[in-house]
């Protein structure tokens, strides 16, 4: 089998519908990682032939997708997209023996074996890069603790906003449980929007409820109308977002201050070790170039990346299909990919626990005089706690 | 003395005179119903002329291929044409044919019901670019009609009556060369009959307005029409003078209803062969 | 009870029912003069800040020239629709036009995402103080304006449809399209008309909006969210439009307070004036100042 | 007089009930047993992803021809549709998982508790009309979703699994074997819908659409049938959210959005209101459009990337705009829909070699 | 007495559109109503049929008073009707707006209707059988199968009365049945209106404009006018009626003037 030069990875990306404001990042991180690959002699000699459909965050449209392209056999892998089809797709992909790297980083997407009873169905073939929504959420509320103490903040509270929704709410209760836990006073959820508007209603309630830390779970639009609501009707708090909820654009967008977010990977100008391959792919990649890329660019170069290298163990080992590629993600622990040291963070899948890491970056931005300014400011290690395996 | 329309008078002399010649005409609805097949019909400046046939005939169809209203049912002219003044109109926009100078009584009234009599009024004048003499001309309407001026809620809740007076009202507010007129007589008290008569007559004298119309009350068509025109199956089959044809034996047996006695309504039992001209 | 917060609640829920009204008042233009519900209304919203923003950001012109030249684009812009798309419908099914204005805002969505990117973006301080208080709430100046407009906009609205000949001749298509047709009035312009008019309002709605929520491709969704509105002033109603609007505002906001402070239900905010617009229409089926068809036989 | 209902002739009928079958010339019975004959050989014929479109079309035509019941029959609009759909959905899910209810029996309880709760959210119909109508279906469609995603007893609060089927043992897990479910629900939908039409319930919802005050005249009991036509038309969306449930094999909240509702809406006025089999062909263009737009786009990129490279950028926007604009199109020439479009070419077919 | 109306009084808003109407029809009577536009004809139907509750009053039918019965119940008591400004199923084919006559007559539902094959079919097609009979009477044959939408004025008016009859009723109400219909037209229907009267034995309302006709075919004619009785009578007791000849037929009105055109052709 491994004879064929080339093997099929689908992609599912959502350039146009709700989550494109992101999503047109992540999806070009892919494409040019892909590319660059193929150019440096794919894997061992084998391209991957890499399939982009924008199915616009319907998952309908994702399931046809998907069965288009399992329909000739040939799909070895998958690049996924969002939390609705991600979950939908978890018994497809199960079945079918093909590993599956989402951009949907929900916490029950890593345990494949349903150990937490809180599982209702193990995802064996599902991997991503980078933190779960719950432990980055449990990041920025054990930074929360330690800034409440620097800043001797009685008694803090904390509160999460976000939609009544699949995606906001997948970090909602394991969070609240976590805050709680850390002795932080968790209020009454206040649900916001996905869609962008006029939030003053909200945020005279969060200003009312006497929120300290709030976590937004949404993102884009959304996020950018509610802390310019939150501005006008001045409530003083400290607004902490998801992963895919804070980039230099939001800020820009919104005129944020002090802007808590967390990240997996480091930002565009850094220079870490392996920035030089990043920006590389990126001047060589074919894929739009009128907007400077955000750190989700570099997350979908790191899950591209992954993929490689799991694919080249699959193919010394026995060849490439999806089985043996599944088994190339547990083949290393700390794992980071060649080339890429200092970007994407070490990780370690095993067959029990599909946490890669749990390592959060913790940032703080502003839009200062027009300019967005981003300081790293902590880097949270969580403790693989048995008991948040899938939640 | 009558003749039959197969052969189209072309009196070089008259050219002048004539407003309306619709030529050879065909329609066609939704692209398959053939309902006129060929009619043909002159309307002079100035006379009433009289249009008549049974139901379904296409008298309906003739008019609003004239008005251009063809177009928003679906209908198109697919063979001759039409000419107003010496223009081409056929399959023109309604709009066009209205500023042109030819008004329409639609069939069933079709006043604007959500809106009082008078902004119906005002409506009619649509077209017209002269405002200042918009408000007498309501005044003529209402002296023509008065108990439209009396009735000041949402048209829609008038008579049947009242709602043709209204849409008579209506059509000679643009002040047109030429009125169609869709059974203007249809649901009105015998009174009324005679006054809307009295008024089409008073409209073609006072002001020289020329009206094309359909009836089915042919004996008061015919009592203020100058010419007529017998429609069939989609074509003229008769036409003449008024005189001339109030005359002919078989309109009054099919059109004026028995020749002078009236006819007792109870004794028609058996079924009746039509005569037909085709 | 927290009477503070519920009063600066209800304050806001007035001023942000305000601009819900002026959007209303688009739909109402539209459906009053063609009997059609705008789908891609809130693509025109999201069209008309994202040109003026592009002219202010991109172009570097000042607001107050961005903002007229705006109007003259959503002007042509309306027209250019009617004529292109939409006339060679007049006189299908209703229900047909209204499938073409869903697939309008397909269109639009994606061609407003391609050309203006998917990311949020926000107007520069356009006015020299960006909040004022009211009631002790602080409001962006930009609802002050909202404000004003709305008032003048719906006074000038009622007149035109009141007594202007092309007013009439607006209500007279809608109700009966072969009858106006039959009258002179050429349905294409008068429709043409309506949405140029209905454009250009959008269009300054939606700068308001963008300038106080940002400007992004998803804030087309106010287009559905201001059915509400619509519906609860009369489909057809002018003053209907700006009340329904302040209706559904105060409710919104007086469901978050009775929300937050005792349900803890979740979204009462957006799902409130749904359960509410369902009451009040079976107590007002045609809204509360919608008219009513006649129904004579 | 009269030309326009001139039977051509070659067209006997001489009994009633001759005229009454459903399939009113030959050559339309024969069509219909030809495609039918096509559909059943399908899974066997073509490839597996042509399959998975056919099962996609054929759940969306039966949602659309519920849909079609209400909104082209009884003249009531929805913009609610997918909210039954996804009921009938989580309650096939719901019933299978929780009740061991066996999944082909599940798909139509799903469907019949669908009909009772798209008849409580009929209830305004009793009193509104038109499209203030259609804005209250719009709220249904909105209190419905929100109650998904709140109501973790029943849907987990963003999703459940949901089993395939069993035939009698035997488990029907496939596509291919999974496409005849679906098939046999198309073909039991179709004609129990073209069967209504056509009896005494189904002529009294025409009525009420057409001239609802002389139908009351005329003995219809209006409340009762605005209220029926919720039922039926939620029926077909239930037993149609239940096969996609099964199928799909896991059920998310987020799938029944109004998008998916307009959907349901374009289908039956692209296809043809009223019309049973617009029903399916207007779910049949609006499935395919999209997968048939991102082939020939691809294709044209394949081809020549050089002159594709704008739409190369923007494939996914080209894609949207060329839906868009075909939907357009498609209106601008065809208004009544596909079934209309048909229809006249039978007419002048019939007529043939005359033009009229 | 087959139809018992007790003063009636019945207005909108300022408008008194009937005002303590009193009048009875007898079994297998043909009974017109004539009056000047606006008296209040088609209210007093609208009254009986249901389409309207009026203020106060009674209307017995058979001796059971129909006010505060459901309008849709009212076919299946016996009562049918054709109004003025026509209301066909536009859409639907002549037959099928004819079928909807007797709907109340069907017995299948929903679920037996989609199933078909079991008993209702066999139903539809006897009713099918009484359907085609009132178009033989009526002579539409050759648009059966037209949809009702695209008839002309006429033959639509035709259909509407084949709607009634097919209701089977025993008192049939009709608004204006012969206007927009040429003298030929006139007299058919005419025919079908004695003919229901006198072979099928239904009791006839009917409102009429055309004098002929009236006094020909009704056994008793009533006079409206602004919404009050003006007096009801034999045919030629009611033309004798002062009131009657002013302000409805307009004897005295005969100053007619002379057309333009006339004037040219003379
Ligand atoms: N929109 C339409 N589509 C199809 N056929 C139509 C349409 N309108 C009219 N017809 C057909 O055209 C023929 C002529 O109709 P038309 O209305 O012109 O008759 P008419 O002479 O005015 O009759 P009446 O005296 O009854 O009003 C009829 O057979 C009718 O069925
Ligand atoms: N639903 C209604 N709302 C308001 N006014 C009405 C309504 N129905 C009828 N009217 C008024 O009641 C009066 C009587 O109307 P009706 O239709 O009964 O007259 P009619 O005798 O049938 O006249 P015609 O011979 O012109 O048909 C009219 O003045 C009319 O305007
Ligand atoms: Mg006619
Ligand atoms: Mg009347």
């Amino acid at each position: 089998q491994s004879e064929t030069d080339s093997i099929f990875v689908g992609n599912l990306v959502d350039y146009t519908g709700p989550t494109a404001f992101v999503s047109k990042f992540y999806g070009p991180g892919i494409k040019d990682a892909v590319e660059y690959i193929n150019r440096n002699g794919g894997i061992d000699g084998t391209t991957i032939e890499l399939e982009q459909i924008d199915y616009a965050y319907k998952v309908p449209q994702a399931i046809a997708t998907y069965k288009r392209w399992t329909s000739n056999g040939k799909m070895v892998g998958l690049q996924g997209w969002g939390t609705g089809d991600t979950e939908a797709l978890i018994s497809f992909v199960a079945k079918d023996k093909i590993p599956t790297w989402s951009a949907s980083y929900s916490g029950h997407l890593t345990d494949p074996t349903g150990i937490n009873p809180k599982t209702t169905k193990p995802a064996p073939y599902n991997f991503f890069y980078g933190p779960s929504y719950s432990d980055a959420c449990r990041a920025m509320v054990q930074w929360a603790k330690t800034d409440a103490e620097e800043k001797g903040i009685e008694n803090p509270k904390f509160v999460h906003l976000g939609d009544n929704h699949p995606y906001p709410n997948a970090p909602k209760e394991a969070c609240a449980e976590y805050a709680t836990e850390l002795g932080l006073e968790v209020l009454n959820p206040i649900v916001v929007p996905m869609a962008p508007g006029d939030f003053k209603a909200q945020c005279l309630t969060i200003k009312d409820s006497g929120a300290n830390y709030a976590f937004m779970a949404n993102l884009g639009g959304s996020v950018v109308s509610l802390l310019k609501s939150c501005k006008t009707v001045g409530a003083d708090v400290t607004y902490m977002a998801n992963i895919w909820g804070g980039d230099y654009l939001t800020i820009e967008a919104s005129g944020a201050v002090d802007y808590i977010f967390p990240t997996a990977s480091p930002f565009w100008e850094a220079d870490a070790p392996g920035m030089d391959l990043v920006r590389k792919m990126y001047e060589e990649g074919t894929s739009d170039k009128s907007q400077k890329p955000t750190h989700h660019y570099i997350r979908g170069v790191c899950s591209a990346f992954y993929m490689k290298e799991a694919m080249e163990w699959a193919k010394a080992n026995g060849g490439l299909t999806g089985e043996n590629i599944r088994n190339g993600m547990y083949a290393k622990t700390d794992w980071v990919p060649a080339g890429l040291e200092g970007v994407c963070e070490p990780s370690t899948w095993t067959e029990k626990d599909h946490r890669g890491t749990t390592t959060v970056s913790v940032n703080k931005g502003s839009l200062i005089d027009g300019k967005v300014q981003i300081e790293k400011i902590s880097t949270v290690e969580l403790p693989r706690r048995d008991d948040w395996i899938g939640y | 003395m009558l003749q039959v329309a197969t052969e189209p008078k072309k009196a070089a002399a008259m050219e002048n005179d004539i407003l309306l010649a619709v030529d050879n005409i065909e329609v066609v609805y939704n692209e398959y119903v053939l309902v006129l097949r060929g009619l043909s019909l002159e309307v002079q400046r100035g006379s009433i002329t009289a249009l008549l046939g049974a139901n379904g005939a296409g008298k309906s169809t003739t008019l609003k291929a004239i008005s251009g209203l063809l177009k928003s049912e679906d209908g198109k002219i697919t063979r001759g044409d039409i000419k107003f003044d010496g223009q081409i109109i056929s399959n023109q926009e309604p709009d066009t044919t209205v500023r042109a100078g030819v008004s329409q009584v639609m069939e069933g009234r079709r006043i604007i019901q959500d809106m009082t009599a008078l902004e119906n009024l005002k409506l009619g004048a649509f077209t017209r670019k002269d405002r200042a003499n918009i408000a007498d001309d309501i005044d003529l309407v209402y002296s023509y009609f008065p108990r439209l001026k009396e009735r000041t809620g949402l048209a829609g809740y008038l008579s049947g009556g009242e709602q043709q007076m209204l849409a008579i009202g209506r059509a000679m507010m643009a002040r047109p060369k030429l009125i169609l007129m869709d059974e203007p007589s249809m649901g009105l008290s015998p009174l009324l009959v005679k006054e809307v008569f009295g008024i089409i007559k008073k409209l073609n004298r006072d002001f020289g307005v020329t009206i094309l119309l359909v009836e089915q009350n042919a004996a008061m068509a015919l009592s203020c029409a100058s010419h007529g025109y017998i429609m069939e199956n989609g074509k003229v089959v008769l036409d003449g003078t008024a005189a001339e044809l109030r005359e002919n034996e078989d309109i009054k047996e099919f059109y004026l209803g028995g020749s002078g006695e009236r006819k007792s309504f109870k004794n028609i039992k058996s079924f009746k062969r039509r005569k037909r001209w085709l | 009870m927290n009477w503070f917060l519920l009063t600066q609640l209800l304050a806001n829920g007035l001023i942000v029912g305000m601009l819900y009204g002026v959007v209303a008042m688009c739909f109402v233009l539209i459906y009053k003069s063609t009997q059609v519900v705008n789908f891609a209304q809130g693509e025109f919203l999201v069209l008309g800040a994202w040109v003026c923003l592009a002219m202010v950001v991109k172009a570097g012109l000042p607001f107050y020239v961005a903002f007229p030249f705006t109007l003259v684009f959503m002007t042509i812009f309306g027209i250019l629709i009617q004529t292109v798309i939409l006339r060679p419908l007049i006189g299908e099914p209703i229900i047909s036009i209204i499938m073409v204005t869903i697939a309008l805002s397909i269109i639009m969505q994606s061609v407003l995402n391609w050309t203006f990117g998917n990311s949020s973006a926000s107007f520069p301080q356009i006015f020299p103080v960006e909040n004022v208080s009211l009631f002790g709430l602080q409001v962006e100046t930009a609802y002050i304006m909202s404000l004003v407009l709305s008032f003048f906009v719906m006074a000038l609205f009622y007149a035109f449809f009141q007594y202007s000949k092309y007013g009439l001749a607006m209500r007279a298509t809608a109700y009966d399209q072969q009858a106006a047709q039959s009258l002179g009035v050429s349905v294409g312009q008068v429709f043409a008309m309506s949405w140029a008019i209905s454009a250009v309002v959008s269009g300054i709605a939606g700068i308001i909006i963008g300038i106080v929520s940002g400007v992004s491709s998803s804030l087309a969704v106010i287009g559905i969210k201001v059915f509400p509105a619509v519906i609860v002033g009369g489909l057809d109603s002018i003053v209907g439009a700006i009340v329904g609007g302040v209706i559904i505002g105060l409710l919104e906001n007086f469901a978050e307070f009775v929300d937050g402070q005792y349900l803890q239900w979740g979204n009462l905010y957006t799902i409130a004036p749904f359960y509410v617009l369902i009451i009040i229409l079976v107590i007002k089926p045609y809204g509360l100042f919608g008219t009513r068809d006649i129904e004579r036989i | 007089m009269g030309s326009t209902a001139l039977r051509p002739c070659g067209d006997f009928r001489t009994t009633y009930k001759t005229d009454q079958y459903l399939f009113q010339t030959k050559v339309i019975g024969w069509t219909a047993a030809a495609a039918l004959a096509v559909m059943i050989l399908a899974p066997v014929l073509m490839s597996s992803y042509v399959v998975n479109l056919l099962i996609l079309v054929g759940i969306s035509g039966i949602s659309a021809l519920g849909l079609n019941v209400l909104v082209g029959m009884t003249g009531q609009i929805s913009l609610g549709h997918a909210a039954f759909y996804g009921f009938g959905a989580f309650s096939s899910a719901y019933l299978a998982n929780n009740y061991g209810v066996p999944v082909l029996i599940a798909i139509p309880l799903a469907g019949v508790m669908t009909a009772i709760v798209g008849m409580v959210f009929g209830l305004p119909a009793a009193r509104i009309k038109g499209l203030y109508l259609a804005i209250a279906t719009l709220a249904s469609q909105f209190i419905l979703v929100d109650f998904f995603s709140r109501a973790t007893w029943f849907t987990n609060g963003y999703g459940v699994d949901a089993s395939k089927p069993d035939f009698f043992g035997i488990p029907l897990d496939t596509d291919e074997k999974y496409f005849y479910v679906v098939l046999a629900w198309a073909v039991i939908s179709m004609i129990t819908v073209a069967n209504l039409k056509r009896s005494r319930d189904g002529r009294a919802l025409v009525a009420v659409r057409d001239h609802y005050l002389s139908a009351e005249i005329m003995g219809i009991n209006l409340t009762k049938y605005r209220i029926l036509a919720f039922g039926i038309s939620s029926f077909f969306a239930g037993v149609a959210g239940a096969l996609y449930a099964h199928y799909i094999e896991f059920v998310s909240v987020e799938t029944f959005s109004i998008a998916l509702s307009i959907n349901f809406l374009a289908m039956i006025i692209i296809g043809g209101l009223g019309s049973v089999p617009g029903a399916f062909l207007g779910a049949m263009f609006i499935e395919l459009l999209p997968q048939l737009v991102q082939i020939i786009s691809g294709f044209l990129i394949s081809v020549g990337p050089s002159v594709f490279g704008i739409i190369e950028n923007g494939k996914s926007y080209v894609e949207q705009i060329t839906v868009g604009t075909v939907i357009i199109l498609f209106l601008i020439f065809e208004p009544e829909g596909i079934a209309h479009r048909v229809g006249q070419i039978r007419k002048s077919i019939k007529l043939y070699p005359f033009s009229y | 007495m087959l139809l018992q109306v007790d003063d009636i009084s019945l207005s909108f808003g300022g408008i008194k559109a009937l005002q303590n109407v009193c009048f009875s029809v007898k079994e297998a009577e043909l009974f017109s109503i004539i009056g000047p536009n606006g008296a209040g004809k088609t209210s007093m139907l609208n009254c009986i049929s249901g389409r309207y509750s009026p203020d106060k009053g009674s209307i017995k039918f058979a001796g059971e008073e129909l006010l505060g019965r459901k309008t849709s119940e009212r076919p299946e008591i016996g009562i049918g009707r054709t109004f003025q400004n026509l209301a066909l199923f536009d859409h639907m084919t002549v037959l099928d707006n004819i079928m909807v006559g007797r709907h109340h007559l069907l017995k299948n539902n929903f679920l037996t209707g989609m199933a078909y094959w079991f008993g209702a079919q066999k139903e539809e097609l006897e009713h099918r059988r009484h359907v085609e009979d009132i178009i033989d009477f009526l002579e539409i044959q050759h648009i059966r199968n037209a949809q009702a939408g695209t008839l002309s004025y006429g033959l639509r008016k035709r259909v509407e009365l084949a709607r009634a009859i097919a209701l089977g009723p025993k008192l049939v109400l009709l608004d204006e049945p012969m206007a927009g219909m040429n003298m030929e037209e006139k007299e058919d229907m005419a025919r079908f209106v004695v003919d229901l009267n006198q072979e099928l034995g239904m009791t006839v309302i009917m409102i009429e404009h055309d004098m002929g006709v009236v006094m020909d075919i009704s056994d008793r004619v009533m006079v409206l006018d602004f919404g009050a009785k003006v007096c009801d009578g034999l045919p030629e007791e009611v033309m004798a009626n002062d009131h009657v000849q002013k302000a409805y037929l307009g004897a005295d009105f005969d100053d007619e003037p002379e057309t333009a055109s006339q004037k040219e052709v003379a």
